[in-house]
């Protein structure tokens, strides 16, 4: 069946581009990698690295390794303040959303990206700001530090980055009233 | 230090805030110092008899440009993360066509209204009042009326070095001669018509 | 009315920490922080019997806290109902005299909140269920009740004798956490921690100093007016005639 | 009135007194009495809530039952400290505005008073504890616009305030660490206390005391008669009366020359874009001052508008733009204290109209220009300037036209200013 | 609106042009919530069963949107109640840990350095069974060993049983329990049972023998315990060189010469048969080879012990004679940990033969029998017999498959495959370096954990198991208990990640290796329906009563009928064991002196940590607050001497010259000054555990010298010597002469407190009113 106009405007926003490099990586994903450059504005120094090593790469990163996970995708390894759970599920609830899926922790980085995009297609500018001043850049900063030690390939750190500053120019615009996407 | 730090450091709002109010602080301190709080000193590159304005903005442009290309040659400057106005070209010619005439009959741009305002002249509150009317007028007639008379003539190109390809220090040069050969040119007609 | 107390009995304790979890599971405490804590001591002789003990310690909720006092904002108050020593959040200014003052260290400052924070009791949970810490008491050596009822079980168990307080002659704030068991333990328990007076530098100097000059002072300049008004009255009003 | 009265202080003769009597002098100046009234009003509410908020034993100032009944008044304790730090935060701010921008008119001179300890004060002081508390028959000697013991509770004063300050902030926002706070409390409460003592002499010489009831007015409407000057404040007086007050009159500074302004806004400009990328801007401040002021009355019309919804954003005013127009106030504030010149109220106009026509056409020529920024999207500071330098397109095109048309409109308007 | 779309439309084509066919729908993350209408307020309670330890009390989790809050004991539980230990409380660190196992991994680097690639569950298990059908086509069914641990690795015996291999090894045996249920298998014909089967409330006076009760906490054993010992004032003897938790709070503590139990045990027995202390008529009645026995103790004399063991005789006739007076409610506890210097078996039997002849078999205060009954269960016999044991059981009799023989066996070529789950074999078992070795000799190598543990890093293929909060799991049958119940561990949490409970692994192998018709349940639900249909119940229903089960249990005698027979080859119990004859073993314990440590080395010895299951547990974030190191117990006279003080950093060096990690002293007198002790489970190797990681002293390397117990093979391990190195220097334990001693406590003066009195005042002054 034809994807309603809805959807089609709910795919089309970078939040979602973001996280379909962030999330496992698959073929299908890493095509959206040079719409990734357009909008980062930057260019990827060397050429992008098979699909298998990505794998590999991202496994050894994000999921389990040798010693230990060194760059765990959840806001709470990051953040020591109180109880990380109730303060996610707070803000999804602000922004009257509740947390579906349960096969990860809520503050698993890529439901907070998920968050992120809904807030971008329901135009809910004022929570999306707070969710980046106050709770996600705050960690992903650090993640993306945590990336960088060790990240061989640095594709994954080059992403990680990109969407660093990328997102603090969006909070930047957002606080100064563009609520569009930015140019 | 690479600027502009706020992009480059990632200050919070706040801080550029704090920064926006320390620049606002020594603009209306040179705007001052440069005498224009008086409209009659203004008005007087119009009138022929005092080119001020003219020397104060040409000289004024060629400083920023040429420490802006100095800083950004040595990498101390991104240039590219700078914010540019977006580029619409016929707009800029009406609006700037309007505005020289507006700026004749009132002897201010806003800028220099609130300068003279603040220091108790009452025309330029006068002015000023007449500037937010002014403004009044397009935010209400917008939608009906001007809707998109501010987006003619749309191009690309951020800054003239992409549209013409000319390195930036030749553009500076180009003023720089201008200014040569035009401010002795001006201070004669300024002597000729002093009031 | 009730007085709301805790019996840790020693004898029965194996000192397991399964109550230092519960509360921290129950309240969030930050990382390396807790409301109650088991510190085990020895074994060691005492007099010419070895004892193998463990402290286990919070809060005393005593009748007359040293820590309320040295609250300058009276943000910790003793709660007349339930005899709970509680924390008004809105008042805590975080300054951390009454985690100096408490003979226990029973306080801490929560480096996330920046305010002071400590056992109250499962205050929250007071009706429905026992604290975090007695309920998961694997051998129920922790016993709380209301002390002023007197067919209580807590009451029943202190009074079949061998209770004690952690207090000395000097430091005896009234604590409401009695230690039921063998004299030795509790000996061995004074004497590795013993309730300690600390003062700290500020409120020595408050108390000696700056107070009493304070108020002196303002009482001095105060009354020196308001003797100078009654004499300028008895005077009788001398309409702005200028003294030579 | 005899002149050596001038030099030196006299008994005077009943009709003298009579004539100093009728006649008024002006002691303080406005600034001064609204300082003073916003001063006391703080420090009621600062003092009640406080002394309500300290009731533990250590610490407490007032009895039980004080506390009590302000703690009514709050309805919970969390409200009085609220309310004590919300005031505390304000008197701050208006603190620092006065001295910020009072410093020359007002603060300096009052400061350079109250510290300027004379042997007449010392003297003062020793005669009054004579009088007080031995009961000997004391002539005071001569006295500034502040006696000794107005100096000293000034000098208190003045000392204190900025101490309570600091602590209070430390203590309201938990500043550094726990020890910090521990100190600031004391601290604290150790100034108030001073403060609080010179405070009930204060009181009762202002309000109770009959000699100085004429002082009390003089707070009031900033006059006291003569007589009570002469009386009282006798060097204050004789320096009035010989014209030697008024500070002194320092030559007005004349304007840069053009190169060097240009060299100067160059610079400045330069640093708007290294410091935040952004350049100079001031039509937006207009805008959205104007976006603000509407939002109050429709907000959701002006959110939802197609062309000033662009502007509300978080919050109009929460912008670059916005405080870089105050910046250019307080710029051109300073600016003007530090060239001497004088605040004039003014209208400029050409020879040939009058002030009335030079308003109409002042609100014209702003109609115009306002709508010009909004089609070209900026003026002389955003599009020219800034947009010069960097050479945008738009922006010479902008200044190009602008001057076609000013020297169009010159034409047909010469009659204005020539 | 007038918002500029262009950006939008950019994003659009290129989202949908550039192959975004295969981009994922995120959509299923959220679910849009009118205003208002938040979540469910109310906290779920979940009943389910707890696996931080193998004690499987019952628990409740606090759940709040699917998300758990807060573990605490489901009172429903006759065991331990409410009651849960701190490691059952800080479960929901496990579940919610970052490092934790998330999906199946293929390692593709080499084995000890992986490199992981991450495979989908089919993939994972395809391999698997290809894997273990060439193998058994090859090297035949038994050349996979399967090395386990923990409830949730039944299901995956049973598999392989029903495959045709029975090289399954659970570290338990021989290592911890494994030649006490053997001594109790010889003697009543069943094991001891876990929880061990002692009616303690009911006893008069109780043995503790090596066991330290409190410091090793199994809740409901510590809570029945202290209820007896304190609430019911039993008396109770604890017999350990070392002044232990549970020494404190005993009648008489007993500080016996490490290796001289045996000695002890039999002079009891020998006072009691030769007072006529002994329960004549239970003797005559429900015991074999009295006579014998009679005869073989005669010369184990208090006086010879006193010498042995260094225990004043009078103290060993004082509790012989209580043992005698309040017989038959006597429990002797069987320990559980009991494999320490080489002949453990003997001594556990001859424990269990001073309870027969005091008569606390199957009575009040002493052993009760377990109730079982049958639960329908996997319809297909095991293709192999429990007792075709593969070791070769000359040597051993009674070995059961340990892991020192799969590691033998895996070393002389015999085993291709192992199937390590839910065991750290590298860390639990002796000698690593030889178990590292077996394993680089293995064709493939599979491990089913939760999280990534030292043999993983060896693994070929690696599976995610879901924690016990989000799984179902076999019913728990309680049989020795006096009110046995069956309990169900249910999911507390939906499973993250891509982990799955054990039942999914285990059926999906069964399809692909063509054993379904074994395994007919699709899912664990399933299992538990048609187990439960044998009770005329199903899952729903215990569910709602919180799910627990209880049924009628026989723990006595008076129950079982007078004239019970005891499944022993004599159907009685068997003081004299005609198996161990048969095996030419001594049929009764004797007494063999045990090697001692030489002049200036002193016996390490080591125990429990009240906080973690070993390194289970260390990685948890709170555990690891309460208790981040073990320390090392010194006596305070020997330290002394030594120039050591307590809170010093030293090294040990044991007999084979492996030097430790530093531990930190703790100098105390409740000890021993020939041996010394600490906490077992620390100073973990593997880089693993983020928190853990060399924090604390690993032991386990100064564990060289291992004897096996001639009758199960079971590994002791307190026969390793050691000195300590302090800045480089070794310094020797001093010769202190140990007179006999024993210790009685004294009673306490009763000191009535009335309410209104004013408070007892402490501070270490004799107050006659009040106390301190």
């Amino acid at each position: 069946m034809k994807k309603s106009v809805k959807r089609i405007m709910m795919e089309a926003n970078f939040y979602l581009l973001f996280v379909n490099l962030l999330d496992y990586p698959k073929r299908a994903a890493l095509s959206l990698f040079d719409d990734f450059l357009k909008i980062v504005k930057n260019s990827y120094p060397s050429e992008i690295p098979k699909l298998e090593t990505l794998e590999l790469e991202y496994t050894k990163l994000f999921i389990n390794a040798h010693p230990f996970v060194p760059a765990p995708p959840f806001a709470s390894f990051y953040l020591s303040s109180g109880d990380i759970y109730n303060e996610v599920e707070n803000y999804y609830k602000k922004a009257e959303y509740l947390i579906e899926a349960r096969d990860f922790p809520p503050d698993y980085l890529i439901y907070e990206l998920v968050f992120l995009s809904n807030l971008l297609n329901d135009e809910k500018a004022e929570i999306e700001r707070e969710f980046l001043e106050e709770h996600f850049l705050p960690w992903f900063g650090k993640f993306s530090q945590k990336v960088k030690e060790s990240d061989e390939t640095g594709f994954y750190y080059f992403i990680s980055e990109n969407i660093n500053t990328f997102l603090k120019n969006r909070l930047k615009e957002l606080r100064n009233g563009k609520t569009d996407i930015p140019s | 230090m690479i600027g502009p730090l706020y992009k480059v450091l990632g200050w919070s709002h706040g801080t550029l805030l704090i920064f926006a109010v320390i620049i606002g602080f020594f603009f209306g301190y040179a705007l001052y110092r440069s005498g224009f709080y008086s409209a009659k000193k203004l008005a007087g590159v119009f009138y022929l008899y005092d080119f001020a304005v003219y020397k104060v903005i040409f000289f004024a442009i060629v400083v920023a440009s040429l420490l802006l290309w100095f800083f950004s040659s040595i990498g101390l400057l991104k240039f590219e993360l700078l914010s540019f106005h977006p580029s619409y070209l016929w707009s800029a010619a009406i609006g700037g066509f309007i505005f020289g005439i507006g700026f004749s009959i009132g002897g201010f741009c806003p800028g220099t209204s609130l300068v003279s305002a603040v220091t108790g002249s009452f025309d330029a509150i006068a002015f000023f009042v007449g500037v937010y009317l002014g403004i009044a007028i397009w935010d209400l007639g917008y939608p009906f009326i001007f809707k998109g008379l501010n987006h003619l003539g749309k191009i690309e190109a951020k800054t003239m070095m992409e549209l013409w390809g000319i390195p930036y220090i030749i553009l500076i040069a180009i003023a720089i001669v201008i200014v040569i050969v035009t401010f002795p040119l001006v201070d004669k007609i300024e002597k000729k018509n002093k009031i | 009315m009730a007085k709301y107390g805790m019996v840790i009995d020693l004898d029965r304790c194996v000192g397991c920490q399964a109550c230092m979890v519960a509360c921290k599971a129950q309240w969030q405490t930050p990382e390396d922080y807790f409301r109650t804590w088991v510190k085990h001591i020895g074994p060691v002789q005492v007099k010419d019997e070895m004892v193998f003990t463990s402290y286990v310690g919070q809060c005393n909720h005593c009748d007359n806290p040293p820590c309320v006092p040295a609250c300058p904002t009276q943000a910790t108050f003793k709660d007349t109902e339930t005899g709970i020593v509680l924390v008004d959040y809105d008042l805590c200014i975080g300054c951390g005299y009454c985690v100096e003052a408490c003979p226990y260290d029973a306080r801490f400052i929560n480096p996330v909140t920046k305010k002071v924070e400590k056992c109250d009791f499962c205050f929250p949970r007071l009706g429905e269920e026992d604290p975090a810490c007695v309920k998961t008491c694997i051998v129920s050596a922790k016993v709380f009740g209301d002390l002023e009822n007197k067919d209580s079980y807590i009451s029943k168990k202190i009074s079949e004798g061998n209770t004690y307080v952690i207090a000395t002659k000097e430091i005896n704030p009234g604590p409401n956490v009695y230690y039921k068991g063998r004299r030795s333990k509790v000996e061995a328990i004074i004497k590795t921690y013993p309730p300690k007076k600390k003062d700290t530098l500020p409120a020595k100097i408050w108390s000696n100093i700056l107070r009493p000059f304070v108020i002196l002072g303002a009482g001095a300049t105060f009354i020196g007016s308001l003797v100078a008004f009654l004499f300028q009255i008895n005077q009788g009003e001398k309409e702005g005639e200028d003294e030579e | 009135m005899r002149n050596e009265l001038l030099e030196k202080y006299l008994p005077l003769t009943p009709e003298e007194k009579e004539e100093l009597k009728s006649k008024k002098i002006k002691k303080h100046d406005v600034a001064t009495v609204f300082l003073h009234w916003f001063n006391m009003l703080v420090w009621l509410t600062e003092l009640i809530t406080g002394a309500a908020l300290i009731v533990s034993l250590n610490y407490a100032f007032m009895p039980k039952f004080f506390t009590k009944i302000v703690s009514d008044i709050y309805g919970t304790r969390g409200n009085i400290i609220r309310t004590h730090i919300f005031v505390g935060v304000l008197w701050a701010i208006v603190l620092t505005l006065y001295a910020l921008f009072g410093w020359r008119r007002y603060l300096k001179p009052t400061l350079k008073e109250i510290f300027g300890i004379t042997k007449d004060d010392i003297g003062w002081l020793k005669a009054k504890f004579e009088e007080v508390v031995l009961g000997k028959k004391v002539h005071y000697p001569p006295q500034d616009a502040y006696n000794g013991g107005q100096k000293l509770f000034a000098q208190v004063v003045a000392l204190m305030v900025p101490v309570i300050i600091i602590t209070g902030f430390i203590m309201a926002f938990h500043l550094l660490s726990p020890s910090l706070i521990r100190w600031a409390i004391i601290i604290h409460f150790g100034a108030v206390g001073l403060v609080v003592m010179g405070l009930s002499v204060h009181i009762y010489m202002a309000l109770l005391y009959p000699p100085e009831q004429e002082g009390f007015f003089g707070m009031i409407h900033g006059y006291v008669s003569e007589y009570f000057a002469y009386h009282h404040h006798y060097k204050f007086w004789r320096k009035k009366k010989k014209g030697l007050d008024k500070p002194e009159e320092l030559p007005p500074k004349k304007d840069l020359p053009p190169i060097k302004a240009g060299i100067f806004l160059g610079i400045v400009l330069f640093f708007s874009f290294y410091l935040t990328g952004f350049g100079l801007g001031s039509s937006g401040f207009v805008q959205r001052t104007l976006v603000a002021i509407l939002g109050a009355f429709a907000p959701e019309s002006v959110k939802n508008h197609s062309y000033m919804g662009h502007y509300w954003g978080v919050y109009p005013l929460w912008n670059f733009l916005v405080f870089m127009g105050l910046g250019v106030i307080a710029g051109t504030l300073f600016a003007m204290f530090l060239a001497h010149h004088k605040f004039r109220f003014r209208i400029e106009r050409g020879e040939k109209i009058n002030d009335f026509q030079r308003l109409v056409y002042a609100v014209i020529g702003g109609i115009i220009v306002g709508f010009a920024t909004r089609v070209a999207g900026g003026c002389t500071s955003s599009m020219a300037l800034s947009g010069g330098s960097v050479f945008s397109p738009g922006g010479w095109l902008f200044m190009i036209f602008l001057f076609i048309g000013g020297y169009l409109g010159a034409f047909f308007f010469r009659r204005l200013w020539k | 609106m007038g918002k500029p779309i262009s950006r939008r439309e950019f994003f659009k084509r290129s989202l949908l042009g550039a192959g975004a066919v295969g981009v994922t729908d995120y959509s299923y993350v959220f679910k849009k919530f009118p205003p208002g209408k938040a979540g469910k307020e109310n906290v779920e309670l979940i009943p389910s069963v707890c696996e931080m330890c193998f004690w499987k009390c019952g628990i409740i989790g606090k759940v709040k949107d699917g998300r758990l809050l807060k573990i605490e004991g489901n009172p429903l539980n006759p065991h331990n109640g409410e009651k849960i230990c701190a490691r059952g409380n800080s479960g929901i660190m496990q579940l919610y840990d970052p490092d934790r196992l998330k999906y199946p991994l293929l390692n593709v680097g080499e084995r000890g350095k992986p490199k992981w690639k991450r495979i989908s569950w089919k993939e994972a298990l395809d391999t698997i069974a290809e894997k273990m059908k060439e193998f058994k086509k090859k090297y035949g069914a038994r050349s996979i060993a399967n090395l386990s641990h923990g409830s949730s690795s039944i299901p995956m015996r049973k598999l392989l049983k029903n495959f045709g291999t029975d090289r399954i090894a659970h570290a338990s045996f021989d290592q911890c329990r494994g030649n006490r249920d053997v001594a109790f298998e010889l003697t009543f014909g069943m094991g001891a049972g876990s929880p061990e089967r002692v009616d303690l409330i009911n006893a008069k006076a109780i043995l503790l023998i090596g066991s330290h009760i409190g410091e090793n906490v199994h809740t409901s054993l510590v809570k029945e315990f202290i209820e007896a010992v304190e609430g019911r004032k039993a008396k109770l003897i604890t017999v350990d060189p070392r002044f232990s938790m549970i020494a404190g709070k005993s009648d008489y503590w007993l500080p016996i010469k490490p290796g001289t139990d045996t000695a002890l045990i039999l002079t009891l027995i020998n006072y009691i048969i030769q007072h006529n202390l002994y329960d004549k008529e239970f003797v005559d009645k429900y015991t074999y080879g009295f006579d014998k026995l009679k005869e073989e103790v005669k010369n184990y004399t208090p006086e010879w012990a006193e010498k042995i063991t260094e225990i004043k005789k009078e103290i060993i006739i004082e509790i012989a004679e209580l043992f005698g007076k309040s017989k038959p409610a006597v429990t002797i506890f069987p320990g559980r940990q009991s494999t320490w210097y080489g002949n453990d078996t003997q001594r556990v039997r001859a424990l269990a033969i001073l309870a027969s002849i005091l008569g606390a078999v199957g009575r009040r205060g002493g052993y009760f029998f377990p109730t079982k009954i049958k639960l329908k269960g996997c319809p297909c016999p095991n293709k192999v017999e429990e007792e075709d044991y593969l070791c070769d059981t000359s040597e051993y009799p009674f070995i059961e498959t340990t892991t020192e023989c799969i590691r033998e066996a895996t070393l002389n070529d015999e085993v291709k495959m192992w199937i390590v789950y839910g065991s750290n074999v590298i860390h639990n078992t002796p000698n690593p370096q030889k178990t590292i070795k077996a394993i680089n000799k293995l064709d493939f190598m599979v491990v089913v954990d939760i999280k990534p543990t030292e043999p993983s890093l060896y693994a070929d293929i690696v599976l995610p198991e879901a924690t016990y909060l989000e799984r179902y799991d076999i019913p728990f049958m309680v049989a020795d208990s006096r009110t046995p119940f069956i309990q169900i561990r249910r999911p507390v949490v939906q499973p993250l990640y891509e982990s799955k409970d054990a039942f999914y692994i285990v059926s999906e192998l069964a399809k692909r290796l063509g054993l379904k018709d074994c395994f007919p349940c699709e899912t664990m639900e399933d299992y538990l329906n048609l187990a439960l249909s044998s009770l005329g119940t199903n899952l729903k229903k215990v569910e709602k009563a919180g799910g627990i089960y209880r049924y009628e249990g026989k723990p006595f005698l008076e129950d079982v009928g007078e004239n019970y027979r005891f499944p022993t080859p004599s159907g009685k119990i068997e003081l004299y064991s005609n198996k161990l004859s048969l095996n030419d073993k001594d049929p009764i314990p004797k007494y063999e002196p045990v090697e001692e440590p030489p002049k200036g080395w002193a016996r390490l010895s080591y125990g429990r940590s009240p906080v973690h299951t070993f390194s289970r547990t260390e990685n948890n974030k709170w555990l690891h607050t309460l208790n981040p190191e073990n320390d090392l117990w010194i006596n305070e006279e020997a330290a002394k001497k030594m120039g050591l003080k307590d809170g010093e950093y030293v090294r040990l060096k044991n007999q084979d010259g492996v030097i430790s990690d530093p531990v930190k002293l703790k100098v105390t007198p409740g000890i021993r000054p020939d041996m010394v002790h600490t906490y077992h489970g620390f100073g973990t190797q593997s880089p693993f555990l983020r928190l853990a990681y060399k924090k604390g002293m690993f032991e386990n390397a100064l564990i060289t010298k291992i004897k096996l117990d001639p009758i199960m093979g079971g590994m002791a391990k307190r026969i390793n010597f050691v000195k300590i190195i302090k800045d480089g220097k070794e310094i020797d334990f001093p010769v202190i002469k140990q007179k006999p001693s024993g210790f009685k406590k004294k009673p306490e003066k009763e000191i009535k407190i009335k309410l209104t009195a004013p408070l007892p005042v402490g501070g270490g002054q004799e107050e006659e009113e009040g106390g301190c």
